[in-house]
């Protein structure tokens, strides 16, 4: 990690109010998988949830190896199926196509917990935790309206870096990005695609710059590959134009303080842990405390908020370091 | 000759052993400085070993070696080569990507701090070159694009470049012709008379003859014979302690009279850019044309294009009246064509496969129900033919890989006895082959002939072609020079001919 | 003659196995170590169909590799190929008149798109002469680029439950998918050790030109390799898009890697000319095997990473040691 | 015989001039259609730059990896080695070390790891005999798994200034960046074209057996050449750190694919024995350009894909027809 001052891992859950819930109760058996972890929000993804796990001592996590294939992630669950785990916390490769092998899952017996991308039928899993892909696409758009009304800009250029463009997250995210922009009567001017990955991002933004002599807003879709995205900007020594960031990196926050990047579209790393969290409380049979309701809700919708300078500080200890 | 002169290199009971086979069995061989000693063995008895034994390449299993009188451990071809060993082995040993003179130099080249020297590498190749009477292959040509003939010539210019003190030819004549071995005799004597020794083998006992000192007999890994003096061992002893019977070294005797039927082959005004043109021929069921000529004149690249390896670029190629698709093998392989190619080794052989799968490639589908291989008929068939042709070691599950040179050569003639074929094209089919079975293999193709079949023979002996065809084509740069009955025709008067072009 | 000769065969037998045997015993000692540290989890009945469904999928794919590698060439696009061939599969209109007939459409349309990729593959590095790295490197781009055109980028959904349900269930209790499995496997060894096509896929990878003298069409044959790929991809992909209920342009990802690696190690010479059906199904069981008990020991990936790679070195040099044949390893 | 000799010498030199006429040709086509498509923006020196500090990376990979292939051998580790360096090089430690006396340190500290990985690749497949694809397949899980572990997943930043400045600066308007690329591909040129070193792995690469008995070693030879391409790397991930400011496990992704590609299409052999650095680099060139060209006309990414496999496919068989050697082409 590369600075002294950040956070300690796994905050995510130590920020809430110590809950009747935390109280160890019925052992439970808990399988995780997820995708490969080649990257920082996953990465992130993968660390908060094994915290998280920690710190109950009435949870046993088994987390399988992350993988970007279907086939090989089905796998994994079956594996946890023949192991007779309690529940399973799942962040799909591809909804759709874990949709199936989920189903056999709660058949067994098993409560499913899915994260992040949802499967294509409601019985597959118990409860949903949703980052909201497309909703994210939507408050960048948002709030790139808001600059361009703040401003004032007249035909502005608008840029978005997106992250790997073959997954369904980034055509919502794009999606939820136009659509936003609409209601400004702006259009995606330039579009590129990396890889998730910081080295791609600094090829996609070396050449977006040669594309686009100038530039008003960029939108780039993910913090992780914003680092080589920023490179390239600083190398360039372009700074002409609004930076808006995706996911909400630790970097991101600190770069919005700095005030060299815009604004951050938060895209939650803890949803696994929290994935883990509802996934306890339901093989315990508890229910979220600070609702009303008796049980844990079936789908939960997560917010995606934009950090500005003005409200960094209170994201900052959320930001995840990538 | 009071005192017996210092032996240079003695190697005594050198035993090599190669899974499932005593490659040699107790050798014994003794060089003196300046004299050629030939190796004289059958296919297989272990030459070509013996000479890997003495490169570094192959760790004996037992014996000793002494090197001007001093006990020596050869630990690999570096070691040899520093005590002054060269080889010109028998399978080549060059390498495509590089130009002729880079070939000379590899593993010596001339460099000053690791940079080469480009100016002295090809100067010296060509000095070299010009030694051995090729001043004409150009030092920067890459040695792949060369013909087989000019790539033993890069091969010998590599040996010689070593100012080696015992300089060991493995078979060097079997790709060159009768000019050719000529010049390499002229050099061999240059060298002895320096005081350099030389190791000599080959099969074709008139050179051992004419070059020779002494000569050592070589049979299945053993020494039968050591050092005797070639001047004083008349031939058919050699033959006899080679093979340990008496062999007549004739050729079969010809049919007297050829059925005047039509002819299976017939090749029109055929041509290929750059190699040959106006080459037109016929070949009777039972007749056996040899096609003569020197290193180089096409007559590879005329067999390789009437059997549709090579695309003609003009003429027509008839089996039994029937035009042939030209440039494919397939089509003129369904017609009842086979080759025999030069090169066996890059041409013919699949080198990993055993043996039986290798004599059988071209008739698989009659082995085969519905795709399905019937493997006992197909071993059979393989074991028949290995033994008719007493291919040695006679297990046809060995690697082809493994067999020695002349076995290999007897493997591609039994793939294409096998198939039976109305033509059968033979490019230096006896190249390598032993005393025995190359009688055998005259035997054969008289015999195939007997039978109907039409055989073309390209060979850069002589005295085969004249010995085995009913007649002959003189053929030299790509032209037909004459055409006559081999009986009219005398080893001189072709070798005048081919010399002095248009004599005729 | 015949003692030595006797004893030289059955050496030879011997060390003919001895490349499979390390494998076997790779895998023996694999399981052992499974059992040991997951016990009951690791030995049970599910669990073994559960590393035997994964292993389906790419085992049919390294069966159809081993053709063409030991013929020779080689694939990188294979994982584009089933991609594409499951996103044609699952087109609306696929599946529209998959619907007014039989499921038999779509798995015809996945075997089709499979095929005619490798047709493609197969004429442009047998006729084109490109070499076929370079081919299937423009394939697998093409093919998953074009993936992702037809998809829009969506993953589409598998509607007729009658497919799903055929492919994802047992017969026997063996389940469809490793049927499929242990059919392709079997008629990859029959066709590679027990037909001409076989033998004269050997001969061109072990000397094409030899081959191509001796009379084999070698550039038809070639063609037709890649076309016994192709359709593997296709088979491939039926079988994702049962497992997996979808048919999208990320199926098959890094798939050229995992088959390339597990017919290398069953002991396919990458150089062609000496091929192995059996070595191959080893090689994928070990792998797949490997993931799993590395999953039942709850290692993280990154250890995983790098103890496969460990694993990997240790057990060829083992292997290696245990079929050692003196002068044949070559230095490559 | 002079006549016809002469003439066919001066075809061959021609024909082998021919491929990389092809290139240039090919190169020289997309400018065309770059500087017409996108005018100003393609054509203009900034943009220029830009290309060539994207390719100098990629670039200095592939002449590593040039020199692997030619020597007969394959390296599909390179990426994970290009990580590891790039995380080893900018751990805590290092770069305290690095701030406590010079930013040299972290350089070294790259390409020390860089050597180290393409050591034990050369061992292991000289000595060892293992086959080059597995060792480094092997090497690719491994040290990717390593950087993983050692950067525990983060991007971890350089905070040397001096340093990012250093290698994003120019010298006399050149990027230091392309100049490094200029370097070592001209360093290329010559260890291949005008040293021993170049000749023996020329030699190894076509005829490993030829040149063991020529009284080359073989095995010293081959590690070398691993470790030169290891080397390679560590330079990459040298200047992957400036380009990014970071390291980081996910860096060199995919290098293998890329690196082979450009060497491959350039036209050296895959199976060894001859290899032209200049070749590679003008690979390189045409593939950064062509994505150049691509995203400056806006094209999405599944359309580059399929354009990219037509284009590579339809380049190769103009150039073949260009440089057609009869009689030389393989079905490979
Ligand atoms: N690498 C090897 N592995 C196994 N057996 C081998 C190997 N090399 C040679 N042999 C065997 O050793 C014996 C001697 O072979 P060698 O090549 O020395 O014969 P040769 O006298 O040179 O024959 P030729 O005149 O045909 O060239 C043969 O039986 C051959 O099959
Ligand atoms: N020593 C040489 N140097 C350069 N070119 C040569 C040499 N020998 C042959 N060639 C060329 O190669 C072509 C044919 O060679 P090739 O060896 O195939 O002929 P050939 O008559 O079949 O000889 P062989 O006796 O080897 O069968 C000729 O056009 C000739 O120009
Ligand atoms: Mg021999
Ligand atoms: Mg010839």
């Amino acid at each position: 990690s590369n600075t002294p001052d950040a956070p300690a891992q796994g905050t995510g859950g130590q920020a809430n109010a110590a809950s009747p819930n935390d109280a160890p109760g019925k052992k439970v058996t808990i399988g995780f998988s997820g995708p490969a972890a080649d990257h920082g929000w996953l990465a992130a993804i993968n660390s908060f949830a094994t915290a998280e796990a920690k710190k109950y001592p009435d949870v046993t996590l088994r987390v399988a190896e992350g993988t970007n294939d279907a086939s090989m992630q089905i796998s994994h669950i079956e594996t946890f199926i023949n192991d007779k785990v309690d529940a399973i916390v799942m962040l799909p490769t591809d909804g759709a196509a874990l949709t199936n092998v989920a189903t056999k899952a709660m058949r067994a017996g098993i409560t499913v917990v899915n994260v992040d991308r949802e499967f294509s039928s409601p019985f597959a899993a118990r409860t949903t935790i949703l980052g909201d892909n497309y909703g994210m696409g939507v408050s960048a758009g948002t709030y790139a309206c808001q600059l361009v009304k703040d401003k004032k800009l007249t035909d502005p250029v608008i840029a978005e870096i997106a992250g790997v463009d073959a997954l369904p997250l980034t055509q919502d995210r794009s999606r939820g990005f136009a659509d936003a922009l609409k209601g400004c009567q702006q259009t995606v001017d330039r579009r590129v695609a990396a890889q998730f990955t910081v080295e791609s991002g600094e090829a996609a933004a070396a050449n977006l710059l040669q594309a686009a002599p100038k530039l008003d807003i960029v939108w780039n879709h993910d913090d992780d590959q914003g680092v080589g995205v920023k490179a390239a900007f600083d190398a360039a020594k372009r700074s002409e134009f609004s930076f808006i960031g995706g996911a909400g990196s630790a970097n991101a926050m600190r770069w919005i303080k700095a005030g060299q990047m815009s604004a951050t579209v938060i895209y939650p790393p803890t949803q696994a842990a929290d994935g883990i969290r509802l996934a306890r409380l339901l093989v315990q049979q508890k229910g979220l405390s600070d609702l009303l309701q008796a049980e844990v809700p079936r789908r939960v919708v997560l917010n995606a908020p934009v950090v500005t300078s003005s409200n960094v500080d209170k994201y900052l200890p959320l930001g995840f370091e990538s | 000759m009071t005192q017996e002169p210092r032996e240079l290199l003695a190697m005594r009971g050198i035993v090599k052993l190669f899974p499932g086979v005593r490659a040699l069995d107790g050798v014994d061989l003794g060089v003196r400085p300046g004299e050629v000693h030939c190796l004289l063995g059958q296919n297989g008895a272990g030459k070509s070993t013996l000479i890997k034994v003495l490169g570094g390449v192959h760790r004996p299993d037992a014996g000793e070696i002494h090197w001007r009188g001093a006990p020596v451990a050869l630990t690999g071809p570096l070691s040899s080569t520093r005590l002054g060993v060269a080889t010109i082995p028998q399978e080549l040993d060059l390498v495509d990507g590089l130009s002729v003179a880079d070939n000379i130099h590899l593993g010596h080249e001339h460099a000053r701090f690791g940079f080469t020297r480009r100016g002295r590498t090809a100067r010296s190749a060509v000095e070299l070159l010009t030694r051995l009477g090729h001043p004409e292959i150009p030092p920067g040509a890459e040695v792949g694009g060369l013909p087989a003939a000019a790539k033993q010539i890069v091969s010998m210019a590599r040996a010689l470049s070593r100012d080696a003190s015992l300089l060991v030819m493995d078979e060097p004549s079997a790709v060159l012709d009768q000019r050719e071995v000529d010049r390499l005799f002229t050099v061999i004597r240059e060298l002895t008379a320096q005081g350099v020794a030389i190791v000599y083998i080959s099969h074709r006992l008139e050179e051992i003859r004419e070059i020779g000192d002494r000569v050592t007999v070589l049979k299945d890994g053993r020494t039968v014979a050591g050092g005797l003096d070639v001047a004083s061992t008349p031939t058919p002893e050699m033959i006899r302690l080679m093979t340990g019977r008496a062999i007549e070294y004739v050729f079969p005797p010809r049919r007297k009279e050829i059925a005047d039927a039509s002819p299976v082959l017939d090749v029109r005004d055929l041509a290929l850019r750059g190699s040959f043109e106006g080459i037109g021929f016929t070949v009777r069921p039972g007749e056996v044309v040899g096609l003569a000529g020197l290193v180089g004149s096409g007559r590879s690249e005329i067999v390789e294009t009437v059997y549709g390896a090579r695309k003609a670029t003009s003429g027509t190629v008839l089996v039994d009246g029937v035009v042939l698709r030209p440039g494919s093998v397939p089509a003129a392989v369904a017609a009842g064509v086979g080759l025999c190619p030069e090169e066996r080794k890059s041409q013919a052989l699949v080198l990993g496969d055993p043996v039986a799968s290798n004599i059988t490639i071209a008739t698989l589908d009659r082995f085969a129900r519905a795709g399905f291989l019937k493997a006992r008929a197909e071993r059979e068939a393989a074991e028949e033919l290995s033994g008719a042709l007493d291919v040695r070691p006679s297990d046809v599950d060995r690697e082809v890989r493994t067999l020695s040179g002349g076995n290999q050569q007897k493997v591609v003639l039994a793939r294409w006895l096998l198939r039976e074929c109305r033509v059968l094209l033979l490019d230096e089919p006896t190249r390598g082959v032993d005393v025995g079975a190359r009688s055998e293999i005259y035997a054969l193709v008289r015999d195939l002939a007997e039978r109907g079949v039409a055989v073309v023979v390209v060979s850069s002996e002589i005295e085969e072609v004249l010995g085995l065809a009913d007649r002959v084509l003189v053929i030299a740069d790509g032209h037909i020079l004459t055409e006559s009955p081999a009986s009219s025709l005398t080893e001189h008067t072709v070798l005048d001919l081919i010399l002095n072009g248009a004599a005729a | 003659m015949d003692g030595p000769q006797a004893g030289k065969r059955s050496i030879r037998g011997l060390m003919a196995g001895g490349r499979t045997l390390g494998l076997v015993i790779a895998l023996g000692v694999l399981c052992v170590v499974g059992a040991a540290t997951a016990g009951e989890r690791f030995a049970s009945l599910d669990n073994l169909l559960t590393v035997l469904r994964l292993a389906s999928v790419i085992g049919v794919v390294s069966v159809g590799m081993t053709f063409v590698i030991t013929g020779g060439g080689i694939d990188l696009s294979v994982g584009a190929i089933v991609a594409l061939s499951s996103v044609w599969a699952t087109t609306l209109a696929t599946q529209q008149m998959a619907e007014n007939s039989h499921w038999i459409v779509m798995v015809g349309c996945a075997l089709l798109v499979g095929a005619v990729c490798g047709l493609i593959n197969g004429l442009l590095v047998a006729y084109g002469k490109i070499a076929a790295f370079i081919v299937t490197l423009a394939m697998l781009a093409g093919a998953r680029g074009l993936a992702e055109i037809i998809a829009n980028r969506r993953t589409q959904i598998v509607r007729d439950q009658d497919f799903v349900e055929f492919f994802g269930g047992s017969v026997l209790g063996v389940p469809v998918l490793v049927l499929m499995f242990a059919l392709v496997a079997a008629g990859g060894w029959v066709l590679l050790n027990r037909t001409t096509f076989g033998r004269r896929t050997i001969a061109i990878g072990g000397n094409a030109e030899a081959a191509r003298l001796a009379g084999i069409k070698v550039a038809r044959h070639t063609t037709l390799l890649y076309v016994l790929l192709g359709l593997a991809c296709g088979i491939a992909a039926v079988m994702l898009m049962a497992r997996t209920t979808t048919g999208t342009s990320t199926h098959g990802g890094l798939y050229e890697l995992d088959a390339i690696a597990a017919v290398v190690i069953g002991g396919t010479l990458l150089s062609g000319g000496r091929g192995t059906v059996v070595g191959t199904v080893l090689g994928v069981l070990i792998f797949t095997t490997l993931t799993n008990v590395f999953t039942l020991n709850n290692l993280d990936t990154s250890t995983q990473a790098v103890a496969k790679g460990v694993i990997i070195v240790v057990a060829v040099l083992l292997q290696q040691r245990i079929a050692n044949r003196p002068g044949e390893t070559h230095v490559r």
